[in-house]
């Protein structure tokens, strides 16, 4: 009965949450309800027995994609301002009265409940129980050299997916760096003295857990995306109080480790095809030191990819 | 036993609907977020709660990340989140 | 502790999805679209996860947990990139309507935000 | 159920009755300034149980040592973005509420 009902409850909050966020007047409170989504995400992946998942949004679902979000709300209330000399109404929604809008609308949303109603029974449909992959996963766990198996997905079994995600970050980063110049976050701490005091502990703290994740990720929920996610959460404080800025003033050690997980895993490959012959296939015995170096490189770029982010374009004074 | 894990984390998901009441009525710019924030709290005691109830032992580590994760959005937000047009409201009778 | 029922998620990952899909056409906003881009992938996530469940011999299946892992980073990368790409869409907007207000740095970056994405 | 079960059971109580209080507080409270306490007050002490409760229930010492740390850093942390949420506040001229203000 009791998990029925924390079931029931949960997805009925995660839907009306969605729709309320894409669909609030206030865009501001919108991004305020899709954050709020993102936690309840977590505890959704925690139902369904994905910790690993639940790690990652937590890190990056609720935290950097919302920060990320607010900020460029703020930027751009701003520059609306700006233009337009006046204060700016809050939202910018669709609530024409027109009627040709109106029927459009309706016909969309009727499209839309069409398009759900044949995927649920596409997917009501499907077998009761499937056979997956679990058990070929399990059998060949013992050779992966990781006894996490989503580690030894990620890491071994499909590894080339892993290498080419890796990639996509690195090209996100550099279309974000040729589209804007980033802005410098202007935090004065001497105003803020807790803040500094705060950010003295927690930024070796995350650094720590960054570290702490990704060797547990051999063996439990965890890993370099989980790992580079805390990282970059370090440099996004980092950033927004100022301390982040000798960092960024370094750019050949910025773009050094930003390129360093494509790197390192692109070698590893190379390598490991010279050796045996196969595409990311490491030698017998050794996957275990394979994979932890790989996943330390990842883990560097991962964090200081999404860090950087962050500031929105590249890093560069005027 | 992990029943009472599991009719508590019941309960505070309650009290997360709860807030958000708090979110959907026309509420503040501030207001908003400081639900969000107190969501956070609660959310912590959810997931260590769901953990235990469902023997998921990386749960605490979930719990860990997302309560240092909260600073982060916190700091974002005060720092350079908030909408320079705020405060047309308050303090409400 | 009885596993979660996979369909009820399965339909909640639908919704989530036709919702997304609903808001990123209606929706005018720049920010709310990508909102709804995000929400979209969620719903995906979220029936993926449920489908895995389905496979929960021992453990659920951990292939679809490690691309929905992937998944989560690269929408992340991908927002950024969607919002940086907004910003360049909004600056010249306003460029074109207002001539020049104090619109810093950002006008010499020489190519359009279009043939980037 | 053994005496710890029942006694992690017990500390469960306090924790809700906490939680509801600051979801309530959040609610209710008239400004900015005096919902805040319902974030850095009571929903710290909820957790703060609720940590106990399962603390109890702990498998190993490492764990105790992790929920401590989780407790510690939302203390932290929720207390000082509380901080300069009303510090912040108070920059831009939010005026606190009075039993005078309409």
């Amino acid at each position: 009965m009791i998990p029925q009902l924390l079931d029931g409850t949960l997805v009925l909050v995660v839907v009306a949450l969605a729709w309320r966020a894409l669909n609030d007047r206030d865009l501001f409170r919108g991004v305020i309800e899709f954050i709020a989504l993102g936690l309840l995400l977590a505890m959704a992946w925690l139902r369904l027995r994905a910790p690993d998942l639940a790690l990652a949004e937590a890190a990056v679902g609720s935290g950097l994609t919302g920060a990320l979000i607010l900020s460029a709300l703020v930027r751009m209330r701003r520059r609306e301002q700006a233009a337009a000399g006046q204060p700016a109404g809050v939202a910018t929604g669709p609530w024409a009265k027109d009627r040709a809008k109106n029927f459009s609308r309706v016909l969309l949303g009727a499209l839309s409940v069409a398009m759900l109603g044949t995927l649920a029974w596409a997917a009501l449909s499907l077998p009761a129980k499937a056979r997956g992959l679990t058990a070929e996963a399990l059998a060949r766990l013992p050779d992966s050299g990781v006894t996490n198996p989503v580690t030894a997905v990620l890491l071994n079994f499909r590894a080339y997916d892993t290498l080419l995600e890796i990639g996509v970050l690195l090209l996100a980063i550099v279309g974000v760096w040729a589209l804007r110049r980033g802005e410098w976050p202007a935090a004065d701490l001497r105003e803020r003295p807790l803040l500094l005091s705060l950010l003295r502990w927690v930024l070796p703290l995350l650094a720590v857990g960054a570290g702490y994740l990704l060797w547990i990720g051999a063996s439990a929920p965890g890993g370099a995306f989980q790992g580079g996610a805390l990282l970059a959460g370090a440099l996004v404080l980092a950033l927004l109080s100022g301390l982040g800025r000798r960092l960024l003033r370094r750019g050949r050690l910025v773009r050094t480790g930003l390129t360093i997980g494509v790197l390192v895993f692109g070698v590893a490959g190379a390598v490991a095809l010279g050796w045996t012959g196969g595409l990311l296939q490491y030698p017998t015995g050794q996957a275990g030191a394979w994979i932890l170096v790989i996943e330390a490189a990842a883990l560097v770029s991962i964090g200081l990819t999404l860090g950087l982010l962050y500031l929105g374009g590249r890093p560069g004074e005027k | 036993m992990s029943t009472v894990f599991l009719t508590a984390a019941l309960a505070l998901l309650l009290t997360i609907v709860l807030g958000l009441a708090q979110v959907f009525r026309q509420a503040g710019r501030a207001d908003s977020l400081l639900a969000a924030i107190l969501f956070g709290t609660t959310g912590v005691a959810v997931v260590l709660l769901l953990g235990k109830a469902l023997g998921i032992p990386g749960a605490v580590d979930v719990a860990l990340v997302f309560a240092s994760l909260a600073a982060v959005l916190g700091v974002a937000f005060v720092l350079r989140g908030w909408p320079p047009d705020d405060f047309p409201e308050d303090p409400r009778p | 502790m009885p596993d979660a029922d996979p369909r009820l998620y399965l339909l909640a990952g639908l919704a989530l999805f036709a919702i997304g899909f609903y808001s990123l056409v209606v929706q005018t906003h720049l920010l709310r679209r990508i909102m709804a881009l995000n929400v979209m992938g969620s719903g995906v996530f979220l029936a993926f996860l449920a489908l895995a469940l389905k496979a929960a011999a021992p453990m659920p299946d951990p292939v679809p947990h490690a691309m929905v892992l992937t998944g989560i980073v690269v929408a992340v990368c991908a927002t950024g990139l969607a919002l940086a790409l907004a910003d360049r869409v909004q600056a010249l907007e306003a460029n074109e309507e207002t001539p020049a207000p104090e619109e810093p740095p950002s006008a010499e970056t020489g190519s359009e935000p279009e043939d980037a994405g | 159920m053994s005496f710890l079960d029942f006694l992690s059971a017990l500390l469960l109580v306090p924790a809700l009755f906490f939680f509801v209080a600051g979801t309530v507080a959040l609610l209710r409270f008239p400004d900015l300034y005096s919902r805040l306490h319902a974030l850095t007050k009571a929903d710290n002490v909820g957790l703060g149980f609720a940590v106990l409760a399962l603390m109890l229930r702990a498998e190993n010492g490492v764990e105790v040592f992790k929920l401590a740390l989780i407790w510690g850093l939302v203390l932290a942390a929720s207390s000082t973005v509380c901080f300069l949420i009303g510090q912040e506040a108070v920059r831009r001229g939010l005026k606190p509420w009075t039993r005078q203000s309409p």
